[in-house]
């Protein structure tokens, strides 16, 4: 249909963030096709230079808001790594719980506000207020759910208060506990009323085999911790991520580009459930089977789908870890370790909502920050995407120019990009036309 | 436990009466003038107050606050309202139509001016600014039983011309032999023939007796000093000077305890006031 | 005023009685040193053994730190109602300080307006006292505040083997004849009683001499110096005003729902201390800076309430001074007020 | 009444101010029909230049940004900043702290001449600003105040008293009594006390009240064993672009 065509759309909207995607195509060849982030760089790694042990978890977290647990969870395991505290097993598992409701938040936000308005063709989920009530009502229950969770164990729904090295400045109480448990209850009806609603889209069908690298534990679906684990067949300790993941400043993109084996690698939901299919619920295997989602599956646009699942994973999950929590008994003395500051090295390594976040901090002596490494999933994912980019754009060369666009904006949303939290992306002055 | 429960009153305190914005009319540049009735007749009817109280006012979903009545109480189909446009509630009652609804808490404020103990005597009213407002409903009164009353004066200070309030009343008043009228202005324009500068100045050439004269004096905090500087040079009585006091209030009825001065409360114990009731209260002037 | 006692052993049955057939308020653990006031489910959650609570009990039953007053419907017409909460509820184990705080709230909430969201609560709220222990700040002997006369409807006291019972009102008799078993005082049981008395007085520590305060505060109100000096760490933060039992100011807001349809008049706790406490429209302050408004506080709490009610509204609780991170200290103020003025 | 047009501007930050207006949860759709949203980059894909209020979040550290809130400036008829990265620059003013030079080599080396960076600045030094929703994240509900406010017709009204009044309304326990320390005695209220709710000393990330007891807070800290240094890193968390009372009362 077309042979030049010249999209750019900038910025493309429902990412949280900015970030600018430009396509040449020159008699049906893609002569140009770049992603391009003119977000500012926040430098994070020279902020926390200097500043005190106590100090990152909060500082990092105002990284990314929407996934502002998973960098204090890696901040504090990566100082609490450094500096050689233990943290109490119920610490352990109140962190894990307030980390499964921020994949939840984040899910549910990219399910149903960013991505769903694609599927029912609406530029947002304002005009499905009108058309899709029902669906606009079950996404901000689920969405209040997960938030109060995370405004219950962390004491706000975005940046948490109570989450610390050493533990958890104060703990929710049982009967807290209590109303959290008969949340995720009362949450399965709008789940089964979701997965009717997720079967009736129409999902592009697009595949593309590509490394799939997230973490692992033999034990359960990893979010908190866990080695890291690629499709590719190998597996290494979190501490020595910097065998395998590999990144440097790349200059045709002038951005930070990660890789591993190949020339690139895809995190995140899909990734997460490709390698770990295994330690999901039976429910949320259920729910991945109605779906059709199959693991290993190549479809990037089905990360949406895996997104989905995984909520429901953590739903099923987070009631183990509260009867769990409950029959142990919440402990105030457990709540926190005690911390003596001092230097050390150590590597933070947590599964955000988008994929693979490493922390990475080297200490001195006072237990003042001397050195950071922060690699975040969006990094990860930029080459991915562009890859991805060039293999979709010749499959659909034939539509309008609107589907193409469209399509494009769906692949580069399906990888639910986190821009503001890319703290590697730079700014690119473009040349093009 | 002794608990008054006397007037068991199921309404509580803090509900306000609806009631309609009947007529707006445009006074200063600053300043409107609001008639205001009840929606509810009978309570309309039954809707007394005295020289010198007040009412909070609601304007639902912006705010409430409290505003003298500054018509003759013996208006029976309505009381009216002069109100500067200040903040939100005033600034949000100024953006209104006739016609528009708003809620009344009131009448309020035991201290009224004490129009019965002035019969017979001379009285010598001093406002500046705004404080001609609550003066209003006692000139009104007293005007319509003149006869009961002896010498009456009037001293306003105004800051412009164009803010000189109640101009039609004070044209009238002024072709009357029966009340005088002194106007001052800080700022005169070119057609200003009357006085200029503060209105305490005008006060030397009072001539009352002071053993036979009320006074009463209303204006802005910086006022009140420098009158009753005057106004003990001329011998006037402390029990016989009355002040109209104005302190944030929240809610009109002595419990927020905004409006407190000492041991008094400007809106249950005032918010008039005579001379030697707070002549020693620090803070109070 | 009857008296009443009753064996060390009823005790148990008789709380539990209570806790089951009412809603039961009671001080419970909070954190290391302080207890709060809370719904009590089970006896063993009771701490009757406390120190100090951060928030007076009664103030928090009955006086909201936010209160929603009225509430409206604005359509065609508009539809105002008042909204007036109460229930009925038992306030176990208050001590006499802040029952004395509470009969100041009673006062100040029915002269010349009834306020029926504070009074339709206190109305319905039974009040059950008890000794406390204490603070080292706690000075309500030198305000008379440490033994309360009224404003319970009963009042146990720990003796050696047995509860003494002052009963104070119809309705604690009958709750009293309900759910426990007493006999009558004795002499013995009197004398028991004054013994006790003269004890728990010797626990508190710290003493002031409010006695000519009165007159000797107009002496110091204008000596500005005195005043910056006292006032002079003071962070107007309004801590001291908020913790204290017999503090009631407060703003009210009027607030829309987003929908603009239904709105509510709500009250909130203010504080003397903070500086748009005396702002009013225009810009004028009548209270600008720190030395106002700290003098303004203790007039309040230590003259006005003297000519209104006959009463101080402070009753020596220590609250404020526990509170104060600037250190300031309203027993040793009154002090040194005496001092200033006999130098 | 017409609905005000709105826009929702996210400049450097992180996004969670926007993410707090998604997380209204009840009141979002409230919100949705009492205002006309035709911009949010976060959430929907249509833009409009025609808007009567722009809620801005983030602050201004690259060219092309002070390009665009001027923009967003000559448009907007009132400015609300919202958020600590807004209203003063926030935790990115850390990097001025550091030095731009400085960062961009630390963090990418040779490659930095690419990068369009400068010094880090609250958007009010480049518009003016109406309205502060202040804190990091600000409190959802004040910014639903302050827009249903200016629908209203009244001046939002945002607290100017110390973070201690809501701490005392919430009945904590004061953290200074754990041994802890707290900026809340001179921070400005309006967070409804979430910090010392949560057991953790207040960070002042709303900014400090008009007129804050500067001296007697150094006193205080003093007292629980802190430096002048350790004070103002404390202060700089968040305040770093502003010049805190605290850094011109050092020698005093
Ligand atoms: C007894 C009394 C009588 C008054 N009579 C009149 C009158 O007849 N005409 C007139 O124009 N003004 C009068 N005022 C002043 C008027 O109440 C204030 O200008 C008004 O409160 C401004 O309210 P606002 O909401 O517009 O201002 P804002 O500044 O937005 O006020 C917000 C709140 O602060 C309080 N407040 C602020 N300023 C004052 C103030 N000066 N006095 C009391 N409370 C205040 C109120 O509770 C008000 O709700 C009177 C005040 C008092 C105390
Ligand atoms: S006296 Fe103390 S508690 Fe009261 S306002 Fe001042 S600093 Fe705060
Ligand atoms: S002023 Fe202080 S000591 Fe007196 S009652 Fe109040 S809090 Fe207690
Ligand atoms: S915890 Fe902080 S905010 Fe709360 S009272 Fe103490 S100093 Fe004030």
């Amino acid at each position: 249909m077309v042979n030049n065509l010249n999209i750019e759309v900038s910025p493309v909207s429902r990412v949280e963030g900015h970030g600018d995607l430009v396509i040449n195509i020159k008699d049906k060849k893609i002569e140009e096709l770049i992603f391009r982030i003119p977000e500012s760089p926040r430098f994070f790694e020279a902020m926390l230079v200097g500043r005190k042990y106590d100090e990152p978890s909060h500082i990092t977290s105002r990284i990314c808001g929407i996934c502002s647990v998973a960098h204090t969870c890696a901040s504090i395991k990566a100082t609490e790594r450094a500096l050689d505290i233990k943290p109490t097993d119920q610490t352990i598992n109140l962190r894990k719980l307030i980390y499964h409701h921020e994949n939840v938040q984040s899910n549910v936000l990219h399910v149903y506000f960013l991505a769903a308005p694609d599927f029912f063709g609406a530029g947002s989920v304002i005009p499905l207020v009108e058309t899709h009530p029902e669906v606009v009502n079950i996404a901000l229950r689920t969405k209040k759910m997960a938030n109060d969770m995370v405004r219950i164990i962390g004491g706000r729904a975005v940046h948490p208060i109570r989450t610390v090295i050493g533990g958890f400045t104060k703990l929710p109480t049982e009967e807290e506990m209590i109303i959290m448990r008969n949340m995720l209850e009362a949450s399965y009806p709008d789940l089964e009323k979701s997965l009717e609603v997720l079967k009736t889209l129409n999902i592009p069908d697009f595949e593309r085999e590509t490394e799939y690298i997230s973490i692992s534990d033999p034990d359960e679906y990893a979010l908190y911790d866990g080695n890291i684990k690629s499709s590719d067949g190998w597996e290494i300790d979190d501490q020595n991520y910097l065998d395998n993941i590999k990144e440097k400043v790349v200059e045709y993109s002038t951005a930070k580009h990660c890789w591993a084996k190949r020339d690139s690698y895809m995190v995140g939901a899909l990734a997460r459930f490709n390698n770990n299919y295994e330690r999901l619920t039976d429910n949320a295997k259920k729910y991945a089977a109605d779906l059709g989602l199959k693991a290993p599956c190549y479809n990037p646009f089905m990360n949406n789908i895996a997104q989905f699942v995984e909520i429901v994973h953590s739903v099923d999950d987070s009631i183990r870890l509260i009867d769990k929590i409950i029959k142990e008994g919440l402990d105030d003395d457990k709540a926190m370790v005690d911390i003596k500051p001092g230097p050390g090295r150590g590597v933070g390594v947590v599964e955000a909502p988008r994929g693979l976040l490493i922390h990475d901090y080297t200490y001195n002596s006072q237990g003042k920050v001397e050195k950071v490494n922060l690699i975040i999933p969006t990094n990860m994912n930029y080459a991915n995407i562009e890859n991805d980019m060039n293999a979709l754009v010749p499959t659909i060369i034939d539509k309008s120019e609107d589907e193409i666009r469209l399509t494009c904006e769906m692949l580069i949303r399906a990888y639910d990009p986190c821009i503001s939290c890319s703290t590697h992306f730079l700014n690119v002055k473009l040349v093009n036309k | 436990m002794v608990l008054k429960t006397k007037n068991e009153n199921k309404n509580s305190i803090y509900v306000p009466d609806i009631a309609r914005i009947s007529r707006i009319e445009k006074l200063s540049p600053t300043e409107k003038l609001f008639n205001i009735a009840f929606e509810d007749e009978e309570k309309q009817n039954n809707f007394k107050f005295l020289p010198g109280q007040f009412i909070e006012l609601t304007i639902f979903g912006l705010g409430e606050a409290p505003f003298c009545l500054a018509s003759n109480p013996n208006n029976r189909e309505f009381f009216e309202l002069c109100v500067r446009n200040a903040g939100n509630v005033s600034s949000a009652l100024h953006r209104m139509e006739e016609g528009s609804k708003i809620g009344i808490r009131g009448p309020f404020g035991k201290g009224y001016f004490p129009f019965e103990k002035m019969r017979n005597h001379n009285v010598l009213l001093i406002a500046g600014g705004l404080g001609l407002v609550p003066l209003m409903s006692l000139i009104k009164y007293i005007m319509q039983h003149r006869e009961d009353y002896r010498e009456i004066m009037i001293v306003y200070g105004a800051v412009n011309p164009d803010s000189i309030l109640f101009k039609n009343d004070i044209g009238y008043w002024s072709n009357r032999s029966d009340i005088s009228i002194c106007i001052s202005v800080d700022n005169p324009d070119d057609k200003w023939t009357g006085e200029i500068g503060v209105c305490t100045k005008l006060i030397p050439r009072v001539n009352f007796p002071p053993e036979d004269t009320y006074v009463v004096v209303c204006g802005p905090p910086v006022m009140y000093k420098y009158v009753i500087v005057e106004l003990e040079k001329k011998n006037f009585k402390p029990e016989n000077i009355y002040l109209s006091l104005e302190r944030r209030m929240e809610c009109g009825v002595g419990k927020c305890n905004h409006c407190h001065i000492g041991n008094k409360l400007v809106c249950v114990d005032g918010p008039v006031f005579s001379l030697w009731e707070i002549i020693n209260l620090k803070e109070a002037i | 005023m009857l008296y009443k006692v009753m064996d060390k052993n009823v005790y148990q049955d008789f709380i539990k009685a209570l806790i089951s057939n009412y809603e039961f308020i009671g001080p419970a653990r909070k954190d290391r040193s302080v207890h709060d006031f809370v719904p009590i489910k089970n006896i063993s959650e009771l701490d009757t053994n406390y120190m100090r609570t951060t928030i007076p009990p009664a103030k928090k039953l009955l006086f909201y730190p936010t209160e929603k007053l009225v509430n409206y419907e604005v359509g065609k017409s508009i539809d105002v109602k008042p909204v007036v909460e109460s229930k009925e509820r038992i306030l176990f184990g208050i001590n006499a300080w802040d029952i004395n705080g509470m009969n100041f709230l009673d006062e100040l909430f029915t002269t010349d307006f009834i306020d029926e969201n504070y009074i339709s609560k206190r109305k319905n709220l039974m009040v059950i006292g008890m000794d406390s222990q204490p603070t080292e700040t706690n000075f309500s002997p030198s305000m008379g505040a440490d033994y309360a006369k009224s404003g319970f409807d009963i009042y146990l006291t720990e003796l050696k083997d047995k509860y003494f019972i002052r009963i104070g009102t119809a309705r604690g008799n009958e709750i009293i004849q309900k759910y426990a078993e007493v006999r009558n005082a004795t002499a013995e049981d009197f004398k028991d009683y004054d013994k006790y008395l003269d004890d728990y007085r010797m626990k508190f520590k710290l003493n002031v001499d409010i006695k000519n305060f009165y007159d000797n505060f107009e002496l110091i109100y204008n000596n500005e110096e005195f005043w910056k000096k006292v006032a002079k760490d003071c962070y107007s933060c309004g801590s001291c005003n908020l913790v204290c039992p017999t503090c009631f100011c407060f703003n009210i807001k009027d607030d829309m729902e987003l929908n603009l349809k239904e709105g509510n008049k709500i009250r909130e706790w203010d504080s003397c201390m903070i500086p748009e406490y005396g702002l009013v429209a225009g810009g004028h302050n009548f209270r600008p800076n720190k030395e106002n408004r700290l003098k303004q506080r203790y007039r309040c709490k230590l003259k006005t309430f003297i000519d209104k009610f006959g009463k101080y509204s402070c009753v020596g609780c220590g609250r404020c001074i526990e509170t104060c991170l600037a250190k300031i200290n309203i027993a040793e103020d009154i002090n040194s007020v005496k001092r200033e003025v006999s130098v | 009444m017409s609905k005000p047009k709105v826009g929702v501007f996210g400049f450097t930050g992180c996004g969670g101010c926007q993410l707090e207006i998604l997380n209204l949860e009840d009141q979002l759709l409230d919100l949705i029909s009492a205002v006309d949203i035709v911009h949010f980059t976060e959430a929907i894909t249509e833009h409009s230049d025609n808007y009567e209020i722009a809620l801005v979040e983030g602050s201004v550290s690259t060219e092309h940004g002070v390009e665009r809130i001027k923009k967003i400036g000559n448009i907007a008829k009132i400015i609300v900043a919202v958020g600590a990265c807004a209203v003063s620059g926030g935790l990115n003013c850390l990097k001025n702290l550091y030095g731009t030079e400085r960062a961009m080599e630390l963090v990418y080396g040779d490659k930095k001449d690419w990068i369009d960076s400068i010094e880090v600045k609250p958007i009010d030094q480049y518009i003016k600003v109406d309205y502060y929703a202040r804190g990091c994240p600000p409190n959802r509900f004040e910014i639903v105040d302050i827009v249903r406010s200016l629908i209203v017709g009244r001046k939002p009204e945002i607290p100017n008293y110390p973070v201690c009044v809501e701490c005392k309304r919430n009945g904590n326990t004061c953290v200074y009594e754990f041994g802890m320390t707290c900026m809340g005695p001179v921070s400005r209220a309006g967070c409804n006390s979430r910090c010392p709710n949560s057991g953790s000393g207040c960070e002042a990330c709303r900014g400090v009240i008009d007129d804050p007891n500067v001296n007697a807070q150094k006193d205080l800290l003093a007292r629980y064993g802190l430096t002048v240094e350790d004070i103002m890193e404390g202060f700089n968390l968040y305040n770093a672009c502003n010049k805190v009372p605290t850094v011109e009362n050092k020698n005093n």
